[in-house]
């Protein structure tokens, strides 16, 4: 086994342990955080301060009998949860977690796949994730399911353009398409959410409808739609769903915190004093408490704003998000041929 | 190495374009032109062209089999009923006219390459950096065309699929 | 400012008289429609005198020309110009006076009419064109005025519009006039194509400069002088009524009585000898065609006369004899006798209007009745008519001392005396018709002013003489008839009396015959006994024609004509039908003309040739029909020819 | 060991030639549309590989091109497909003749 | 290259005098509101002011010579390797017909007063925009730019049939587009091919008719594009067998339309003759000649026979131009000054006389609505300044010598004959026999005898406008009658030079393979060479 292979399965490894522990904590902190900020106790039985709830959920999950809807497409049906899955666990390939180090004799970046066209991977893998919603709605033989999927599918597509041109904005000043060379570039200057306060903010509330959360949930809205497009899915599937949500979430943050937050970068924290595996785990470690934060900003907002309704969602992103992002990128774009960036 | 690759996307392509005409429901249709495309951007990395790869994934399987999917469900297309009638003699003269086609093609192919050995993969062919540089430059102006066609494009969709003023709707058959 | 300057007034006063009188004039202005009417002739009458003096005062024998502007320019110029030579200007004195003199009598004929102001429109603007015919130094002014003299009897002969038949005898007249201008028009080109002029004075010269040309062959196995003289004499026999085309002059009397004394006696129907006189040296160069045109003449001399015979109203009698006297006037220009032809047509000019004048005056008398067999005994209701009308027809029959006598005498003469082949014949025919025509006249007479009334009892109540500016014209007339004779009796008769040749006439005209190098036969001058049996002759038909009347119509009057129709019906019934040539004419012209016409339109036009294009209209839709068996309306159809087209394109340019 | 470039090329005339026969036989507009991009692929595919063949990168501008034109394409032909749908209330295109005679 | 259009356009030019009439139908887009009365005035004005134009225009370039202006050329189309030029030009042979456009256009409009009862808006505007197209067919100088107008010409015709027309409109006028198109598109091919043969030969296309000039062809491709050319004329004008589109035309369209169709649109077959086909293809003209020849001699007597058993009046003056056209198209073929001089002053008179009884059938239509000769009779006591224009115009037609169609018919005969085609001529002379019988028997149908119909006898006599519509033809048919000189001359040089050229070629005898002729050859109309020289392409 070539010390390549063994360096790329360490990475993935350590990128599926950690996405794998996201959705049961998240768990937890979706009930404890709201209980906190509403003063209250939330769920607290099992396990100190109620720890282990996300244990206690997954076997339900596990052992909750699945039904299978009448009149549902079974093969598509199944296929949904999967595909829900994929962009969560495959995105991550291109993000960075840490400088070029050696380790064992052995150069190697702290990332699994170190491609010229990184980001894009990242964004047309996210660009997939879109079918899960739309044949999870369509295969469920529900009605609301159907109109949820649409409008997850709808809602997606158009955010994706804002997310899209934010994404090119926060690229241009490092010229380069590799994440790497984005974090560096961050490393030398300054945090791109400072440069681009714009980008950021368009990014950050395009995010929220990418993932489908508050206040942009609307392919779920219980009021309206029951629960949308997995209105049908019980047990283990509907529990991909979940996963698959959360650990989206999460790339996505590790994506934003990566463009605008320096990545596993830290200011005045100089990682060549450190030996390579130090240098790998540090980083790794500061992205996880970045995307941490952000996570926690993603419930902070849930339990903040309330819902929109669904044209107000299709204006705000034609007609604000994307003028904005390309405002930004023109901006971004004559500062960096103007060498201010 | 190549050769396996080559092999599993080649097949997976064919099976699944197979589906793609083959498969009454139009959904399952769909989802298998997906995995054609993606084959296809796997055959894209193997031509040495990542960039067209991820492209292919990104507009292809990302954006525009989603639009086909979402006009499905949005004219809850159930399936196609059997063809019948005159439909068959339609099939048979196209089924014979796509092997002649693909004969003739393979001939052709054939004749003109054989075996011919593709150049080795350079550094530099691959990166898109190359690819950038060209369409900035050469092709900047068919680029900034294509752009023009695209916003064309969504401008006369959204006319098009605009919900028929009233008196249209009455001269509709 | 001599009157030769204003020559060109001459035809240009009747002219403006007919745009005052047609165009500005109103019915209502009648004394000055009579004014404009009758005074711009008299004026140009007047003109024409003055020129005629100072001409033959200061320029004579040779012509006076006048060239007004370039009618075309280039290759094919040709100008309007006047010309007065011997010829136009006896022609202009008998034209301008005549037509004077019937304007005259118009005032009191047509004086009740509605039409008052159209018909001297009409009249001036004949004149105007007349005019232009006799006094053009080229063709092509005769021909304006030809086809002007036409237009004016078809509109004068269509004067009565509102009744169906005028029009129809005016469109007839036009019509035929026409067909013998198709044979005129050729005749000029010929002329222009051969000789590059139409003026009378160069076409001579250089016809005399080299007559060679003129005998070259031309077409139709003709030679070329031959050729022009046949296609010319066709418009004669046109415009003058000879064989084939008389048809038309009967008709012709449907129009006014003063018009037919004016046009259709006196001077348009004239206009063919003119032409043909004027054209004398190539007819000199043509023998053959100028014996074609004395055969011609003779014949529809003796034709027309036996035609008059049996006519009972009075204004056919009038215009078959007219036919006939043009006969003559051809005969005598075909045997070579051009001065005699002139001649007689001057005589004839008086006499026959005198006599129209007179019938109209009868008829305007029998208020509008023209059938002879319901007259009888006018002698005593209309003196002067009777008198002046009975001195015409003594006249035209040919007895001495009056002026028809001297012509037709000197026709006669020439005929027996000519070079043509049976010129014997042809002198009998003349003679014989020289009876006829006095013995038809006598009846006339007869028949009209003797016996007693036969008409109804009003028409006997309120017969009366016509008015004064009626009669005063048949007066001038009459004595014109007497006199007219006297100025050219013939050297052949002076001579017959061994007296000195005096015949002034004769000299006038002497230079408009031309004379052709290697043609001076002349006429051999026969001798005294000949010429006193000829003289004899003439009058001796003369009095046998009368005689014969008399003893016929004088005394049995209208039994004569019965007991000639008991006796030979078939013939009598024949003559009063005219020999039937307009049947004839109908059913071999006309009617097969009209069909083919028919034939055309329906079925060339309409079935053959747009049926043939909606069968092919109808082809068409068909195939479009098979091929839009193609057009499903079903994409994939399309679809699958478009990649079938594909396929065959791979081919094309793969295997 | 490399592949030949020929095989991509013939793999590509086989898809085309799936896409054909989609094309010329399916009922449903979708359906059709879904071969005709087949179609369109397997010509991406083409262009790639002679790119590669020839060492020449215009094969995958015209490709970048194709895919770009393949969204327009896509975009109006869909909104087609949906105006259709709204008059005949089908894209069963055996029933959509209206350019029938 | 528009600025160029645009200044000759503002300038004293003969885009000018073509593109006015269009300018001038803009503004009828926004009078659409207007008053019926409005329009129409507007429409004359409009009319006037373009016949002032033309009368300026002409006083201004008249030149003894005959010679009169072109204007600059611009590049119209101008591709690598292909240039059609916009180039126009006027000529003692297209000066007449020029001018008679103009006359005729405000007397049309004077003449629909009444009998346009729909949509004058548009009837103005497509009788200006036919205007247009007309001078422009007759101006143009680019074969390319001629064919252009001459399809322009088509469509209002069209439209004034199709829209304004009898009940049987809709047929006529496809009838006429159908039968006008068939001959042109072959036309078309003619000049593509051409201009493809020029490019052959100079390596540039070209379409002008300076360079096509200089193509000598062989006699097949002559005869060959001869044959295209006179059919696509033939059919305008129109000759034997493809006539028959005329009478229905007529007989539908409405006054307006008969005159002008009449009056000019034919003339631009015989035009097409005179300034195309003829010099183009001298060898074709000579071998095919008699055969035209016989069929201008069918279309004399056949037209005049028809149109005599014609039962409407309309109909019968239709097959009359049938007939007087067949002497036009003589003359031209017999390839002579005098018959050309001659073909041209009838094409003017035939404008005239025709127009005129066209406009005359029309007003008595607008009084009884119909045409029918059965319903008339015994007017000339009724409406007597009616009869009086209607005999003149019909004797002017007839070819009474003094009135203007003489003229005409007696040069083209003269020169028909003096080139030796005698037995040509004389069948042509017995049609002029027919013309006075279908003529008088019109005349007499409708004016003489007793008056058949109550209805009849109380219609109105013309009024001033009617009056006005003809008393200019009239006085024209008159002056051209008596003085032709004055409208002979001005064309003879062109005519010359054009025969001069056509001569010169003729004794030449036709390649075997095309080729460009000589220097000397270069123009057939040394006028317009003259007039190039100024104005040469800016290279």
């Amino acid at each position: 086994m070539s010390p390549q292979t063994l360096a790329m399965l360490a990475k993935v490894g350590l990128w599926v342990f950690f996405l794998l522990q996201v959705a049961p904590v998240m768990l937890w902190l979706e009930r404890r955080a709201p209980a906190f900020m509403q003063d209250r106790l939330g769920p607290n039985r099992v396990g100190p301060l109620g720890l282990l709830q996300g244990i206690a959920d997954a076997v339900k999950f596990i052992f909750k009998e699945d039904v299978n809807p009448s009149g549902a497409d079974r093969g598509l049906y199944l296929l949904a949860p999967m595909l829900a899955l994929v962009p969560a666990m495959t995105t991550f390939l291109v993000l960075p977690f840490g400088p070029t180090v050696e380790i064992g004799g052995h150069r190697t970046s702290l990332v699994v796949i170190d491609s010229d066209a990184g980001i894009l991977l990242f964004l047309s893998l996210a660009s997939l994730g879109v079918y899960s919603l739309v044949l999870a709605g369509w295969a469920s033989n529900n009605k609301w399911s159907l109109l949820g999927s649409i409008r997850a599918s709808a809602q997606m597509i158009s955010y994706e353009l804002a997310l899209t041109t934010t994404v090119v904005c926060a690229l241009i000043p490092a010229g380069s398409m590799n994440l790497t060379d984005v974090v560096d570039y961050q490393r030398e200057g300054l945090w791109q959410f400072v440069t681009q306060p714009l980008g950021f903010l368009v990014f950050l509330v395009a995010a929220f409808a990418e993932t489908n959360r508050l206040p942009f949930d609307l392919p779920e809205a219980e009021s309206e739609l029951v629960a949308g497009y997995h209105t049908e899915y019980g047990s283990m599937r509907f529990a991909m769903f979940f996963m698959g949500e959360y650990m989206s979430m999460t790339t996505l943050s590790a994506l934003g915190m990566t463009l605008y937050f320096g990545g596993w970068s830290l200011p005045w924290l100089d990682f060549s004093q450190f030996t390579g595996l130090v240098q790998a785990l540090l980083g790794f470690t500061i992205l996880v408490l970045k995307v941490g934060l952000a996570l926690f900003f993603f419930i902070w907002v849930r339990w903040t704003f309330p819902r929109f309704r669904y044209d107000q969602l299709m204006r705000l992103g034609w007609k604000v998000l994307l003028p904005l992002a390309v405002l930004q990128l023109v901006v971004t774009a004559a500062m960096t041929v103007g060498g201010l960036l | 190495m190549e050769l396996a690759a080559f092999a599993f996307f080649a097949l997976l392509a064919l099976g699944s374009a197979i589906v793609v005409v083959g498969h009454r429901n139009p959904v399952y249709s769909t989802m298998s032109l997906v995995v054609a495309l993606l084959a296809t951007a796997g055959l894209f990395v193997l031509l040495g062209s990542p960039f067209l790869a991820v492209l292919q994934v990104l507009l292809y399987t990302g954006a525009i089999v989603v639009l086909f999917l979402f006009v499905i469900m949005l004219l809850n297309v159930g399936r196609e009923r059997p063809a019948a009638g005159r439909g068959t003699m339609q099939t048979w003269v196209a089924g014979v006219g796509a092997l002649v086609f693909f004969g003739a093609m393979a001939r052709l192919i054939w004749e003109s390459y054989g075996e011919a050995e593709a150049p080795r993969l350079t550094e530099e062919f691959v990166a898109t950096r190359g690819l950038a540089e060209l369409l900035f430059t050469t092709y900047l102006l068919p680029f900034e065309i294509i752009g023009l066609l695209l916003l064309v494009a969504v401008v006369a969709a959204s006319w098009v699929a605009r919900r028929p003023t009233p008196d249209e709707e009455e001269e509709a058959p | 400012m001599s009157a030769l300057d204003l020559f060109w007034l001459v035809p240009a006063l009747p002219l403006a008289g007919a745009a005052i009188n047609g165009l500005l004039l109103r019915n209502s202005q009648k004394p000055l429609v009579t004014a404009v009417g009758v005074g711009l002739p008299g004026l140009s009458l007047l003109v024409a005198l003055a020129a005629l003096v100072e001409w033959s005062a200061s320029v004579r024998p040779a012509a006076y020309e006048q060239v007004l502007w370039a009618w075309t320019a280039g290759p094919a110029a040709f100008d309007v110009g006047f010309r007065l030579d011997a010829l136009s200007a006896v022609m202009l004195f008998v034209v301008t006076f005549v037509g004077f003199w019937i304007h005259v009598y118009s005032v009191g004929y047509m004086g009740h009419d509605a039409g008052y102001r159209r018909y001297f429109a009409y009249l001036n603007l004949f004149m105007g064109a007349m005019l232009l015919l006799i006094l053009g130094n080229n063709y092509l002014v005769l021909f304006v005025g030809w086809e002007g003299v036409g237009l004016c009897s078809y509109l004068l002969i269509g004067y009565y519009f509102e009744e169906a038949f005028p029009p129809y005898a005016g469109k007839k007249a036009f019509i035929v006039n026409r067909i013998g201008d198709f044979g005129f028009l050729l005749g000029l080109f010929a002329i222009w194509s051969t000789w590059g002029t139409l003026h009378f004075g160069q076409l001579g010269e250089k016809i005399l400069a080299d007559p060679a040309v003129a005998h070259r062959p031309f077409a139709l196995g003709l030679s070329t002088a031959a050729f022009i003289a046949l296609f010319l004499f066709v418009g004669a026999t046109g415009k003058s009524a000879q064989i084939p085309l008389f048809v038309w002059l009967p008709d012709a009397m449907a129009g006014p009585t003063p018009v037919s004394a004016l046009i259709h006696a006196a001077t348009m129907v004239t206009a063919g000898v003119y032409m043909v006189v004027r054209t004398n040296v190539i007819y000199q160069l043509a023998p053959e065609i100028s014996t074609v045109v004395a055969v011609v003449g003779a014949a529809t001399a003796i034709f027309a006369a036996t035609i008059g015979i049996a006519q009972n109203d009075i204004k056919k009698v009038l215009a078959y004899s007219t036919v006939s006297q043009l006969g003559y006037m051809f005969l005598a220009a075909g045997v070579g006798a051009y001065k005699a032809a002139i001649f007689h047509l001057g005589t004839h000019a008086f006499f026959k209007a005198c006599l129209f004048l007179g019938s109209g005056s009868v008829i305007h008398a029998m208020g509008g009745e023209q059938d002879i067999r319901k007259m009888g005994g006018l002698r005593k209701h209309l003196p002067a008519t009777y008198a002046t009308f009975a001195i015409s027809t003594l006249a035209i029959a040919g007895i001495p001392g009056l002026a028809g006598f001297f012509s037709k005498d000197e026709i006669l003469g020439a005929t027996f005396l000519a070079h043509v082949p049976a010129a014997r014949l042809l002198w009998g025919v003349g003679l014989l018709t020289a009876a006829l025509t006095a013995c038809y006249m006598s009846r006339l007479v007869f028949l009209t002013f003797f016996g007693d009334f036969r008409g109804s009892h009003e028409q006997e109540h309120h017969l009366h003489e016509s008015p004064r500016v009626m009669t005063l014209p048949l007066w001038v007339l009459a004595v014109g008839a007497i006199v007219s004779g006297w100025i050219g009796i013939p050297s052949g008769m002076w001579e017959a009396f061994g007296a000195h040749d005096r015949d002034w006439l004769g000299h006038f005209l002497a230079p408009v015959v031309a004379v052709i190098p290697g043609h001076e036969a002349g006429e051999h001058h026969a001798s005294q006994a000949l010429e006193l049996a000829l003289i004899g002759a003439s009058i001796a038909a003369a009095v046998v024609g009368i005689y014969l009347a008399a003893r016929l119509w004088l005394r049995r009057g209208l039994e004569a004509d019965a007991s000639f129709a008991a006796r030979a019906p078939r013939l009598q019934k024949l003559l009063e039908e005219k020999y039937r040539v307009d049947e004839l004419y109908d059913r071999i012209v006309v009617r097969p003309i009209a069909k083919l016409a028919r034939i055309c339109w329906k079925v060339i036009d309409e079935l053959v040739i747009d049926g043939g294009l909606n069968v092919a209209a109808f082809l068409t839709e068909i195939t479009g029909d098979l091929g839009r068996f193609t057009t499903t309306g079903n994409v994939r159809n399309y679809a699958l020819y478009f990649f079938a087209g594909v396929m065959l394109l791979l081919w094309w340019m793969v295997l | 060991m490399t592949v030949p470039v020929s095989w991509y090329l013939l793999l590509a005339a086989a898809l085309f030639a799936i896409g054909v026969f989609g094309a010329l036989t399916r009922r449903s507009g979708i359906a059709i549309f879904l071969s005709i991009e087949l179609m369109l692929n397997a010509a991406n595919l083409v262009l790639a590989a002679y790119a590669r063949l020839l060492g020449e990168r215009s094969g995958q501008m015209v490709v970048f091109f194709a895919l770009a034109v393949a969204a327009a394409e896509a975009a109006v032909g869909l909104a087609l497909f949906i105006a259709v749908f709204r008059l005949r209330k089908t894209i069963d295109i055996d029933r959509i003749n209206l350019m029938r005679w | 290259m528009e600025g160029g259009f645009l200044n000759l356009l503002a300038g004293d030019s003969i885009t000018r005098l073509v593109f006015f009439p269009t300018v001038a139908a803009l503004p009828l887009v926004f009078l659409r509101r207007a008053s019926v009365r409005t329009i129409k005035l507007y429409g004359l004005a409009a009319a006037l002011v373009e016949v002032a134009l033309m009368v300026l225009w002409a006083g201004q370039h008249w030149d003894a010579a005959g010679i009169l202006a072109r204007d600059p050329v611009l590049e119209w189309i101008s591709l690598p390797g292909l240039s059609i030029v916009y180039e126009v030009g006027i000529d003692g042979i297209s000066l007449p017909l020029v001018l008679l456009t103009g006359l005729l256009l405000p007397l049309v409009l004077l003449g629909s007063w009444r009998g346009i009862e729909r949509w004058w808006p548009g009837f103005v505007a497509s009788m200006l925009v036919l205007t247009t197209g007309i001078l422009g067919a007759l101006v143009a100088l680019d074969l390319f730019l001629f064919y252009v107008f001459w399809e322009v010409m088509l469509i209002p015709m069209y439209f004034v049939i199709g829209i304004w027309g009898g009940e049987r409109r809709v047929r006529a006028a496809v009838k006429f587009f159908l039968f006008t198109m068939a001959g042109s598109l072959v036309m078309l091919l003619g000049i593509l091919w051409l201009g493809w043969t020029y490019s052959r030969l100079a390596g540039v296309w070209s379409f002008r008719y300076e360079d096509l000039l200089r193509l000598e062809l062989p006699i097949g491709e002559q005869l060959w594009l001869f044959a295209a050319f006179a059919l696509a004329f033939g059919v305008k004008v129109p000759m034997f067998p493809v006539h028959t589109w005329l009478p229905d035309a007529h007989v539908e369209a409405p006054t307006g339309g008969s005159v002008v169709l009449a009056g000019i649109l034919l003339k631009l077959g015989t035009y097409g003759f005179l300034r195309f086909a003829l010099p183009l293809f001298p060898h074709g003209a000579r071998q095919l000649g008699p055969w035209l020849v016989a069929l201008a001699l069918v279309g004399i007597i056949y037209g005049a026979l028809v149109a005599w058993v014609q039962p409407d009046l309309k109909k019968l003056v239709a097959y009359s131009s049938i007939a007087h056209l067949g002497f036009v198209m003589l003359g031209i073929l017999a390839v002579d000054l005098v018959a050309w001089q001659g073909a041209l002053i009838q094409m003017v008179n035939h404008g005239l006389s025709t127009g005129a009884l066209f406009l005359l059938v029309g007003m008595l239509y607008d009084r009884r609505h119909t045409k029918k000769f059965e319903d008339f009779g015994g007017l000339a006591k009724v409406v007597p300044w009616f009869s009086f224009f209607l005999v003149f115009s019909a004797l002017a037609s007839v070819g009474l010598p003094a009135l203007n169609g003489f003229v005409g018919e007696f040069l083209i005969l003269l020169g028909t004959w003096s080139v030796g085609m005698r037995a040509a001529t004389a069948v042509a002379a017995f049609g002029v026999i027919l013309a006075a019988v279908y003529l008088l028997h019109m005349v007499q149908a409708t004016l003489f005898g007793p008056i058949t119909h109550e209805e009849n006898r109380n219609l109105r006599d013309l009024d001033g406008r009617e009056v006005a519509a003809l008393l200019p033809l009239c006085v024209l048919m008159l002056w051209i009658g008596v003085a032709p000189r004055a409208f002979l001359e001005p064309s003879r040089p062109a005519l010359e030079s054009v025969l001069a050229g056509y001569q010169a070629r003729l004794e030449q005898p036709a390649p075997e393979r095309a080729e460009l002729g000589r220097a000397d050859f270069r123009t057939a109309s040394r006028a317009f060479a003259a007039a190039a020289r100024e104005a040469e392409l800016p290279r």
